[in-house]
This record gives structure tokens, sequence and C-alpha cells, in this order.
């Protein structure tokens, strides 16, 4: 039931950060809630008994990736027009 | 044989690329030889009918693609007539091209023009003559427009009018073969005829496919504009063999194919709406060629560049043969023959004649030349046989095959026909004989005092042409009697001639006397000429302008001449008409075209984003296809 | 087991990216060297296996030392190797262009991505793994892109980014066609789904196929998916445009075979109709017709050259889809003909283009002006590489669209009448290449200069041009290759046969 | 939080987006005749997989190799292993964990297309880069300095350990590396004129790819198929088994660590490489 629960949390999480990172007009906000939606998404696989998945998603999906846009975004604009 | 000496021919062109261009008229005297060769070669082959070579190329898929070679008596009489004359033609260029600037790339082409020229008589099936139909189209190309930038827009509605034939002919070529597995002519023509009583739309509309082929490439209508632009814009011996030679493609291709099917029609077939004892279709046709020689003939009238003149007179010839061939009769089909290679033989003449004229003038508009007879005799006369014999006055060739003609639009009753050709065919003496004035006769403008006749070289095709103007004119037979042969191999019945005399139904000519009477009587003409008072030359503007300079007056001499809107009073009774402008047409839809794509450009360099949202769209698109389909 | 040197194709090429950064430190030109070699081993292997393919029939190369359908396989088809061997002449030719090149900082890089690019390619035609050519795609399609940015312009970078855009998308939806297979019948093995794929429901089986067409149409060059190809042809370097418009082209054509006619086609003992119905088949034969229209009418209103061939190319691969959607032997016969022919010409359009506009002040097309006086060699390239293109008879062209309507038109109805339209547009085709070439005999004063022949340059288009025309005019040796080919492409029987040790599909 | 903005634009964008999924969700609750996606346990026979957890792959096939009949049967009649951890010894793939047996044995041909992925989007950036200025952090707190210096051998450590350990635990190369080139990335963050040449990361770079391929070449001529264990697996769960396992792994995690880090440091500095 916990378990169930989690899982609904961590989907609305992941749906509602996509969402939001389409939706942001300030690039930087669109990268963090990428990164969110990375994590939630580790999470998930965690769950799911996939650790492997869940660890490399952890380190590049939420660290490096997110890292790489903020580099990205610094050189051009904050907001998009 | 014939596959060796076309790679040969093609061998002496590759070859000839390397002549410099200090020797250019080696590489000429060599195409005279290679095409004399040739020449000979192909009238060695008289007689051997039936005779064939086959050579295997490349099988895709179930399509085996073969080049068939055929000597019958219809392919003898076209190959050996035109090689002949481009033989004439190639003796011209010696002299002509020897300071022309794209000489090279012209002489190249034209030498694997005359190649396809003669494997298309002599293919012995579709596949083979699309191939070489092809081939000519390509390179008449570079012939047409060695660079020019004039004569490119010019070629530009030939090559996709043709091209547009070529690949409707592909498409009728293909459906018949996916019925009868075979290329070979007779078998598809006979697997056309079962079709048409079968599945007669089908059938109908492969025929037009093939009839597309053939108009496009003969410049009947409404493909009739093409030769206006392209005859007088192609480098000035190219004309005459665009014009005597290239232009026939789609006659010969109709007789080849289509005569004989709609013969077969109108004896056996059961189902197909007839017409005065032809095909419907058949009828259709010879309308067609009847209104495109009025057409043609009025254009001619209307246009003062002696070179657009003379191509208009050249659709106006080949709308009479048309309506000759189809209406299906021994006598028309034996007089379109006879009329195309008659043609041949004197729009060749006429137009090497205008390109001596404008070799040494360099001028083309009609109105600033006059008074040449004197400076270029020989040119003069072979002028004057030429439009005599496109008159269709009796001592030349043009005489016989109209007549016979006339005869057999008579005699099959097809009065509306007959009063359109007769009507055309009054319509060239109009612009002929002012062709004739305003170049050769009249004044003679000063610039040109010091022109000369062309060097002898370019004389001999001339000499050559008039001595076959004069010969064909007199013994029609020379011509007729392989023109029965052909009748015979059709299947159809021969006419009656003999090598001097035609008969027909209502009458018969004897030439050779014909010949004498003309002969007389211009003779007495001549004498009286002669004997006449001696004439004084004036000045033409001393005549118009009292001896006062024109240009005070703002005019130059030009625009006193007679030649310049020769015929605005003509022009003006058909003004109240309503015209239809065949090239506007045309040119609108290029229009409509270049809008189109410079839309379509505009969108490929469109943002990455909206190539997203396409990309997109069509994805989603194709899924609602999906759930409305599956 | 001794096919498993197959492998060789795909690692001496992945062995040299990977050497080549080492061996650039001691000195520039070890790299692009190498990869002339490299190239040179890949051709001569790969012809070496087609002659035993072509004797032996198909072979099945093991990778790890599992055998399908549990571990990845490679599968030598005499189809994938004929292709193979064509994609290293091409990538051959491309790579002389770019030794001839000076040395600059980025020349390792480049020969390390034309490594890659040559081991992708090898990866795509020879996998026997569906995500396996996933994995090829993604490195085919970023080497790709790196090669078009390489120039660095404004129109280089706007054409890679879309094309990265359009590839991403597309391979993401590859991904999810691929999970989709992976989730219901459980393996990746492409004969084994190919056997299996009638078990699928219709749903799963049409959402495959959809995701299949979003993957591999952007790279076909198909019209509503190929937004990319104006500005990345027109940006990239020589012989990028070498390789995007010959050895991509004819890969992304592999793949779309392998996809939808492996995978989805045929059914086996007529247990399940699914692509072979008319429906599937007459979307293709639909987008390929409209793409040839769309391309055709926005080559003949462009000015650019490199933008026109990029259009021709598009039209090009049209016309081989259509010829794949009919799906009959004579088809693929003729599929397999306008293939070499576009593969073949492309390459030398782009680089004599290249050499030609070199020398020329004006801009666009009027920078051919005058080519043959000023460049002859690169100008009777182009003459011909434009003629086999638009099918002057006897040329590969030629042979291609002649059999392409007569396949065409003893299908049924539908593809008579789109060949038509087809042909129609292609007339649009003949009128771009001949006025180009029409501007090549231009002779005017102003520009008869000649330039500086490039020997490289001069030796690579006229090996391409031999290959044509050996190909156009030795009659028993094409037709062999073809035929043998394209019986290939119809026994997808064999295929799953030899692949998974079954005897008793038949 | 920022506004954000709506527009016709982003409307049609949802709708198509929405148009897809329900497409791509719509095999989930396909109830037409035909295989279907299912988690359950009888479609699991004519899976691959299962023979990749069994360990016996290479009597699935042999099985169908000698067996004549339909192939289906063929792959249904496979018998079952038991493999025991810390007892079967030899196994046909050496890791306890599963999925380092099928990452790195039964589809390592996969990785090595991985890892050039990797290689080749590092690569395309590095052309891409012209040399853009250096954007430092600005204020950068000692705390966050000191910390970092404290931490990062921490996070390299753990980034070892992952894909040392790689075939006893989840992990591998691919997470170890990533792991790594965080560490760097940390260093980037915190103190702001740290950098490194290069050159030599890409050195050991591509060093390791070269050996990577190196080693699967030793299988084709060892083994005769390309990637081939020609290393003694050892006894299953083991600190010291499946050797080349370690080795590949080991060498990928050298590889994509460097990788990763030369790629951030080209990103955050702007220089190009030296």
């Amino acid at each position: 039931m916990l378990l169930l629960i989690m899982f609904i949390f961590l989907f609305i999480l992941i749906f509602l950060s996509a969402l939001f990172a389409v939706l942001a007009k300030d690039l930087l906000f669109c990268v963090i809630s990428l990164g969110v939606m990375s994590l939630a998404t580790s999470i998930v696989f965690f769950i799911l008994n996939a650790p492997d998945v869940a660890i490399t998603e952890a380190s590049v999906g939420a660290a490096l990736t997110t890292a790489i846009y903020v580099f990205g975004v610094r050189r051009t604009e904050r907001e998009e027009k | 044989m014939i596959l060796y000496s076309f790679l040969f021919a093609l061998l002496t062109a590759l070859l000839s690329l390397f002549i410099r261009r200090e020797y250019n008229y080696i590489r000429w005297i060599l195409y005279s030889a290679v095409l004399a060769s040739l020449t000979f070669l192909i009238y060695t082959m008289n007689g051997l009918w039936g005779y064939s070579e086959s050579f295997k190329l490349l099988s895709v898929g179930s399509v085996d693609f073969s080049l068939n070679f055929k000597v019958t008596p219809l392919s003898w009489l076209f190959s050996f007539f035109t090689t002949g004359l481009s033989l004439s033609i190639s003796l011209f260029s010696i002299v002509k091209n020897r300071h022309e600037e794209s000489e090279r790339s012209i002489g190249f082409f034209w030498l694997i023009l005359s190649v396809c020229n003669i494997a298309i008589f002599l293919s012995a099936d579709l596949l083979t003559l699309f191939i070489f139909w092809e081939a000519m189209t390509f390179v008449s190309f570079f012939v047409i427009s060695p660079g020019w930038t004039k004569s490119f827009k010019a070629v530009n509605y030939y090559f996709i009018l043709s091209i547009l034939g070529a690949f409707a002919m592909l498409v009728g070529i293909f459906f018949l073969y996916s019925k009868s597995a075979t290329f070979n002519i007779e078998s598809n023509i006979a697997q056309l005829f079962v079709l048409y009583e079968l599945n007669s739309p089908q059938a109908i509309f492969i025929t037009l496919m093939f009839v597309l082929g053939f108009f496009t490439k003969s410049a009947l209508m409404p493909f009739h504009i093409w030769p206006a632009e392209a005859h007088s814009e192609a480098p000035d011996d190219f004309s005459s063999y665009l014009s005597g030679i290239m232009i026939k493609y789609g006659l010969y291709g109709s007789i080849l194919f289509l005569v004989p099917l709609f013969v077969f029609i109108s004896k056996f077939s059961q189902t197909q709406p007839m017409s005065n004892h032809i095909p419907l279709f058949s009828h259709i046709l010879a309308w067609v060629g009847a209104i495109t020689s009025v057409v043609a003939t009025f254009l001619a009238v209307k246009s003062n560049d002696m070179k657009r003149l003379a191509a208009w007179s050249t659709v106006g010839n080949i709308g009479y043969a048309a309506t000759s061939i189809f209406i299906l009769s021994s006598m028309g089909v034996a007089g379109g023959i006879f009329h195309i290679i008659n043609h041949a033989i004197f729009k060749t003449a006429i137009f090497l004649s205008l390109a001596a004229v404008k070799y040494r003038t360099h001028e083309r508009e009609m109105h600033r030349l006059g008074g040449l007879a004197y400076k270029m005799p020989v040119t003069f006369l072979t002028f004057l046989l030429g439009i005599i014999a496109a008159a269709g006055i009796p001592p030349l060739n043009g005489y016989a095959s109209k007549w016979m003609i006339y005869q057999s639009l008579l005699s099959g009753r097809f009065p509306f026909l007959a009063t359109m050709i007769f009507l055309s065919s009054t319509g060239a003496f109009m612009y002929l004989f002012r062709a004739l004035h305003s170049v050769f006769l009249g004044q003679l403008p000063s610039k040109f005092d010091d022109v000369k006749e062309v060097p002898f070289l370019m004389q001999i095709p001339m000499y050559i042409l008039m001595l076959l103007m004069v010969i064909i004119g007199i013994f029609p037979g020379t011509v007729l009697l392989p023109v029965n042969s052909i009748l015979k191999s059709m299947n159809m019945e021969e006419i009656k001639v003999t090598y001097t005399t035609m008969y027909s139904m209502l009458s018969s000519v004897d030439a050779p006397i014909v010949f004498l009477v003309f002969a007389g009587s211009f003779a007495f003409a001549f004498i009286l000429y002669l004997i006449g008072k001696p004439r004084r030359h004036v000045e033409l503007l001393d005549n118009y302008t009292a001896g006062q300079d024109p240009k005070e007056f703002g005019l130059t001499r030009e625009m006193y001449h007679f030649a310049l809107k020769f015929y605005e009073p003509f022009e003006h009774m058909f003004d109240k008409y309503p015209r239809t402008n065949t090239k506007e047409f045309y040119d609108s839809f290029e229009r409509k075209i270049n809008e189109t794509g410079s839309f379509i450009k505009k969108f490929y360099s469109s943002s990455p984003r909206s190539a997203v949202y396409i990309f997109t769209l069509s994805i989603v698109l194709i899924i609602i296809y999906g759930w409305l389909v599956w | 087991m001794s096919y498993n040197s197959a492998i060789l194709l795909i690692a001496a090429p992945l062995l040299m990216a990977f050497l080549s950064f080492i061996l650039g430190i001691f000195n520039k030109r070890i790299p692009a060297i190498l990869l002339v070699l490299t190239l040179s081993f890949n051709f001569y292997f790969s012809t070496y296996l087609l002659t035993l393919v072509s004797s032996k029939g198909v072979l099945v190369s093991v990778i790890s030392g599992f055998e399908p359908p549990f571990g990845i396989n490679l599968v030598l088809t005499y189809f994938s190797l004929l292709l193979l061997s064509l994609i290293y002449l091409i990538i051959l030719s491309a790579s002389v262009v770019f030794v001839s090149k000076k040395t600059d900082e980025n020349t390792v890089k480049v020969a390390t991505l034309l490594f890659l690019f040559t081991a992708a390619a090898s990866g795509l035609l020879l996998t026997g793994d569906i995500f396996n050519m996933f994995v090829f795609f993604e490195i085919f399609a970023v080497a790709n892109i790196s090669l078009i940015s390489l120039k660095k312009n404004k129109t280089s970078l706007k054409g890679s980014f879309k094309y990265l855009l359009l590839s991403s998308i597309g391979s993401a939806f590859l991904l999810f066609g691929i999970g989709m297979i992976y989730g219901t019948l459980g393996t990746l093995n492409i004969a084994e789904i190919g056997l299996r794929f009638y078990e699928l429901s219709p749903l799963t089986g049409a959402f495959i196929f959809i995701m299949f067409l979003g993957a591999i149409l952007s790279e076909t060059e198909t019209f509503p998916f190929n937004f990319w190809i104006t500005d990345s042809y027109k940006g990239a370097r020589n012989f990028v445009n070498i390789l995007l418009g010959s050895a991509s082209s004819v890969a992304a054509l592999y793949i779309f075979f392998r996809l939808f006619f492996t995978i989805i086609g045929y059914p086996i003992n007529n247990r399940y109709e699914f692509l072979i119905s008319m429906d599937a088949r007459l979307i293709i034969a639909l987008i390929s017709a409209i793409s040839v229209i769309v391309s055709e009418i926005g080559a003949l209103s462009s000015k650019s050259v490199k933008r026109i061939l990029a259009f021709s190319s598009a039209s090009q691969m049209g016309m081989i889809l259509f010829a794949f959607s009919i799906s009959d032997f004579n088809s693929f016969s003729a599929a397999l003909t306008l293939i070499f022919n576009l593969s073949l010409s492309k390459a030398i359009l782009f680089l004599s283009s290249h050499e030609i506009m070199k020398g020329a002040k004006e801009k666009n097309i009027e920078s051919f002006t005058g080519g043959l006086g000023r460049n002859p060699v690169f100008s009777a390239l182009f003459i011909f590489g434009s003629l086999s293109m638009v099918g002057f008879p006897l040329t590969l062209g030629f042979y291609g669209k002649i059999s392409l309507v007569a396949s065409a038109v003893s299908a049924s109805g539908y593809f008579s009448i789109l060949v038509f339209v087809i042909l129609l547009a292609s007339a649009a085709e003949l009128f771009y290449y001949f006025r180009l070439m029409h501007k090549l005999f231009v002779s005017e004063q102003n520009h008869t200069e000649k330039t500086k022949m490039n020997w490289f340059y001069a030796a690579s288009g006229s090996l391409l041009l031999a290959v044509m025309i050996i190909l156009a005019l030795m009659p028993k040796f094409t037709e062999r290759i073809v035929s043998s080919a394209a019986g290939d492409m119809m026994d997808k029987t064999t295929y799953i046969e030899r692949v998974l040790k079954a005897e008793d599909l038949k | 939080m920022r506004e954000t903005s709506f527009n016709t634009g982003k409307f049609f964008a949802l709708i198509i987006v929405a148009v897809l999924g329900i497409f791509m969700i719509s095999p989930f609750f396909d109830t037409g005749s035909g295989k279907k996606i299912s988690p359950r346990l009888e479609n699991l026979k004519d899976r691959v997989s299962l023979h990749y957890g069994l360990k016996n792959v290479n009597d699935a096939s042999k099985n169908i190799e000698e067996c004549q009949g339909d192939y289906y049967t063929c792959r249904e009649g496979v018998k079952c292993n038991n493999v025991i951890y810390k007892e079967t010894a030899d196994a046909e793939t050496g890791p306890a964990n599963l999925v380092t047996s099928i990452v790195l044995d039964y589809r390592a041909f996969d990785t090595l297309g991985e890892i050039t992925v990797l290689f080749i989007s590092i690569l395309g950036v590095a052309l891409l880069m012209t040399g853009f200025p250096a954007l430092p952090v600005k204020n950068e707190s000692m705390i966050q300095s000191a910390g970092a210096k404290f931490l990062v051998p921490i996070i390299m450590l753990v980034g070892i350990y992952i894909f040392l350990h790689g075939h006893l635990t989840p992990g591998g190369g691919f997470p170890g590396g990533a792991v790594i080139a965080t560490g760097f990335l940390l260093m980037f963050m915190t103190s702001g004129d740290y950098n490194f040449r290069s050159r030599r990361f890409k050195t050991v770079e591509t060093a390791a790819g070269t050996i990577i391929v190196a080693l699967a070449i030793a299988g084709l001529i060892f083994k005769d198929s390309f990637f081939a264990n020609f290393l003694p697996n050892g006894r299953l769960g083991d600190l010291f088994s499946s050797f080349l396992i370690v080795i590949i792994y080991s060498l990928i995690g050298i590889k994509v660590g460097s990788e990763l880090s030369v790629g951030l440091r080209n990103l955050y500095t702007g220089e190009k490489d030296d």
C-alpha cells in the first residue's frame, strides 16, 4: 500500500516536473525540473528492482546532464523569448 | 554490321574531341566521311528486307533490355534519305563552322545525333525505338543550345515537351508490355487491337500515350509552339537538320505503329466507332493535323524573322502529312510518306540557304535584308527552288506529294479537311514569297555591298539538294516505287505509279510533261526579262523620302523597308477574333510551378522548431489515418 | 565458425578510431592514411565475403560465442554485403578527398569520425539484432551530425541541428518500437521477430509499423520528415556531402528494407498478412510519391547547386522507396539499380560540382558558367554523373527508371497511376540538370581561365565513374549481382532458417 | 515560481503529444487477438531472457540445433540449470550480477556500441568547441571548496568501487565512470581555477577503448568469436571471478569517467582540447 502511494506520488512528480520543464520561461528552472524528474525516475527504477539503472539514472540524468544543461544555459540567455 | 557501324561513328565522335580548335575543319571532314560511309552502308541494304541484328544489354528484373535492328522498306527509305541529307548538311558545315564558338560540342553531339537518327529508323522493337528516341532528345538539347543563353530559353519548350511526350510513350510501351510480354511491334499492335475489343478505355489510354509521344515530337497541335523557338535559335546548319529530319520522328512513329493499328481496326473491329469508314480516333487525329497546318500558316504569315517563318512552315507541312497519313487510304499514306521525304529535302535546302545568308550577313530579321539575289546567286536559286517546292508549284517535288494528298482527301470524301489543307497551302504562298522577296529581291542595303557568295564547299550541298528536288519532281517514281513496297509490307493496297506518272482514282499526272511545260514558260519569262527595258537602280530612300535624310524625322532606313509589317492589314482582319496563346498558357504554368517551388524552398530553410512540428504532425496524421483504416 | 571474422569489418575501423588519437599525437597525417588503408581492407574483405556468400548462401557470424537468437549475431547476406561494398567504395573516395586536404587541428578528430562512420555503417548493414541496429543507428546519426557541422557556419549549424532534432526523435521512435517488440515477443533477434511477427495483435503491429516509419523516414529524406536536407547539404563540406548523399542514403535505405520487409514484411507460410496488405504498402508508396513531387518542384526553383543536388537526392530516394513499396522481384531489381545509380552518380556530382564552383567568380548556378573551358575534367565528370542521374539511355539510371516503370505498371492499378505522376515529376529533374549542364557549355571570354586541377579529386571521381561504366556496360556481371541481391531480398525464409538453424519453415 | 506561458502553439503541441501518448498507451489496453504486452509469467517460456537468467544459453542453442522438430517445441524443451550462489563454478558466464552478465557477456557488443556512442558524442562536442571565454563561478565560498576537497576522493572511491564490484553487485562501468565524472564536476564547480590537461585524459580514454577492442579481437583469435570470454570464470559470487568482465568493466569505467570529465571540462571552461 505504502509502495503504491509512493508510486503514485512519484509519477505525479515526474509528470508535473516534465510539464513544468516544457512550460517554464526561465531555462534554468526547466533544467532543474528536468533534474528533479530524473531523480524521481531513478527512485522509480529502484523500487522496480532495477538498481543498476537507478544508479546510472541518478548519476547521469540527475547530475551530469543537469550540469551540462546549466553550462549551456550559462552561455546563452536565461529567459526564453 | 549496323551496330558496329554505330560504334565506329561514336568512336569517331569521341576521338574528334581531341582535335584542336585550329584544325576544326578536319573534324567536320571526318564527320562527312563517316556519314558518307553510313549512307553507302544503308544504300547497300536496299532489298535486304527482314535483315535483323540483335545485341543483348542488361536485363533488370523481368525486362530484357536489348537493341534490335531490322531493315524494312519503311525504315530503309527514311534512314537512307535522312542520312543522305545529314551528309549534305555536314558538308555545308565544314566551312560554316570554322569560326563557330562552340563547334566542338556541336560537332560531337551532332554525330551522335546522326547515329541516333539512323537507329530510330532501323529499330525493330518499341524498347529500342524508345532508347534511341530518348537519347536523341537528350543529345539534341546540346546541339540546339550549345551554351548560348538565348537558345537555352528556346530549347526549354522543345525539351520539356519532348521529354513529357517520351515519358508518356514509355508508360504506353510498358502498359502494352505488361499485357503482351514482348516489345515486338507487330505483336504489340495485335495485342492493342485485342485490347480495343476487350477493354476499350484502357486501349484508348495506351493509344493516347503513344499519340502524345509522337505528336509532341512532331509539333502537332497543341504542342506546335516549340519549332518556332527551337528551330530559329539553333545553330543555323542544325536548324535544317531539326526542321528537315528530326521533326519527322513523330510521323515515322505514327506510320510505324498507329497507322497499322488503325488500319487493323477499320478492317476488323466490331466495336469501335467509325466515321467516314475510318476509326473515329484516326479521324480526330487527321483533323488535328489539318488544324495544325492552318494555325501554323497564319503564324508563319505573321513572323518577321526568316528562320521563324521557315519553322512555322515546317509545322504546316507536318500538318499536311499527318492529315494525309491518318485518313488511312493507300494514296493518303503514300502521299504522306512522299511528302515527308520531299519536305525533308526542300526544307533542308531552304534552311541551308538561310544559313548561307546569315553566314555572310549575320542578320535574321527580314526587313534588314534585301536584294541578295545578285550577290549570292546560288543561294538565291536554292531558296527559290526550295520555296517553289514548298508551295507545291508543279515542276518540283512538292507538287507531286501535295497532288497525292489532295487526291486522297478528295477520293476519301473529306471535303472539310481538303479545304483546310488547301487554305493553308495557299497561305504558304503568302509567307514563302514574302521571304523570297524581302531577303533576295528588292533593294540591297548599302552595308551589304561587299557581300560575296558563300565558298564553293558550302555550295556543293545546295547543288545536290537542287538536283534532288528537280529529279524527284520529274521522276516521282524514284521515291514512290519504294513507298509502294512499304505499303506492301504494311499489307495495304499498292498505289498505281510508274517512274514518271502517278495515277489516282480521279486523274493522272505525267511529271516530265508538267516539268517541260513549266520549264518552258520559265524560260519564256526569262527571255522576256532579258530583252525587256534596262532597269535603273534608285536608292530606296530616294524613292520614299525624296532624298531627305530620314534620321531628321527620327526614322531609320529599316522602317521604310517593305518587308516590315508586310501583312499588317491581313493581321488586322483577324483582330476581332479572340486569340488563344498556347505559349502564354505554358508560360503561366511554368510560373505557377516556380511559385510553388519557392514556397517549398522557404519551408525547407525554416527554423528547426517548425521542422520538428511538421515531423510530429505528420506522424500524428499517419496515426490518425491508421486509426481510421485499420 | 570461420565467418566470425566478418566482425572485423566493424572492429577494424572501431579499433582505428580509438587508436587514431594516440597515433595522431605523433603525426596528424597518420590517421588519415590509416583511414584509406582500413577502407581498402574493408572493401577487399567485403568483396571476398560477397564471393563466399554468393556460393554458400546466407552466412551467420556469432558474437560472444552465443548462438542466435540468444546472443548478438551478424548476418551476411548477398544484399547487405553488396551495399556494404558500395558504401566502402564511396567512403573510400570521400576519404581520398579528405586526405588530400591540408592538415589542421581537427584532422585527427575528423578521421576518427570517418572511422566511426564506417564502423556504424558496417554495423547497420551486417547486424542481425535489432537493438544492436539501434545502437549503430545512434552512432551513425551522431557521426552524420558532427560531420555536417564541421564547417561551423550558420547554414551548417542550422542543418546539423535540424538533423540532430529529427534523428533523435526518430531514434526515440525506433526505441519505442523495439521496446514494444521486446515487451511482446521477448526477443531482439531480427530473424526471430520476422518469424513471429504474426503473433502480435494488430494494434501492436500497427504501433510498431508507425514507430519504424517515424524512425526511418527522416533518414531516407522523405518529404514531411526531411527538413534537414537543404541546409545540411548546403552547409556541409565537400567530402561530407559525398558521404551524406551516397553512403548515408544507401545505409538508410538498407535499414528501411530490413525494418519493413524482414521484420514486418512478408508472412511466412501465409500465417499473417500485415505489411504485405495493400494499406501499409500504399502509405509508403504515397509518401514517396509526394516526396518525389515536392522535392522536384523545390529543386526547380532553387538557385544553389548544392540545394538542387539535395532535392534531387530526396527525389531519387523517394523513387527507390516507391520501388520498395511495390515489393516484387522486378521492383527490387529496379530499386537496386537505382541505388547503385544514386550513390555513385551523386558522389560524382557533389565532388565535381564543388571543384567546378571553386574557380568561379559568381555564386550559385551562375558559377557553372563556362565550366567546360575552365575545368574540363570535372565538368566532364559532372556531365556523366548527371546524365546517369536523369537516365540517359544505356546508363544505370536509365535501366533503373525504366525497370521501375515496368514493375509499377505490371503491379496493381495504384502503382501505375503513381508511377505516371513520378515520371511527370522527374521531367523536372531533367530540366534542372540540363540547365546546369547547359551552363557548363557557355563559353564567354571572362570565364575561360583554367583552374588548377586537384589530382586526388580527379582520381576518386574517375574511380566512381569507372565503377558506374563497368556496371552499365557489363551486362552479365551487373545482371548477376542485381538478380542475386534481389533474390536475396525476396527470400525472407532462407534468412530466418539460416539464422535460427530451423529447417522446417518452408 | 516564475510565470509560465501558454499560447496556441503550445496548445497544439500538447494536442499532438496527447495523440502520440494515447497511441503509445493504447497497445497496453489492447483487447484484440494476438500477443500483447503482459507481465504474466506464462509468456516467459519463449523469451530469450529466461535463458539469460538460467545461464543456459548454450544448452538452449544446442538443443535447438539437435532437435529436428518445430522451432517452438525445440525452444520449449530446454532443461533448466540450477545456478547456486557461491557454488556453481565455471558457468557459461561468470558474474553473479545478472545485469552485468547480460551487458558484458551475452550482449557485450551492444555495450561496445554504447561506449562508442558516448565517445562520438564527446568528439562531436569537442569539434564544435571553438574556444569560448571561461565563465568561472563567482563568489566561491570557503566551505564549499574545503568540503569538496574532502568529498571528491570519496566520490572517486565510490565510482571505482562501482565498476570494480560490478560483477557482484549492482553497478558497472557506466555508472562508475559517471560517478567519477561527477567528482570532477564538483571540483570544477567549487574551485574556480581548477583545470587539467585534456590530452592526458583523452590518451587514457582512447587507450582504454583500444584495449577493449583488442580484448574482443583476442576473443576472436582464441575462441573464434568476437568478445568471447577466454579467461576463467571462477566460482559464482567470488570476488575473484569472471576476470575478463572485471577487466573490461574497469576499462569501461576509466574510459567513461575520463570521457565525461573531458566533456564537462570543455563545456565548463569553454577551452578547446589541448
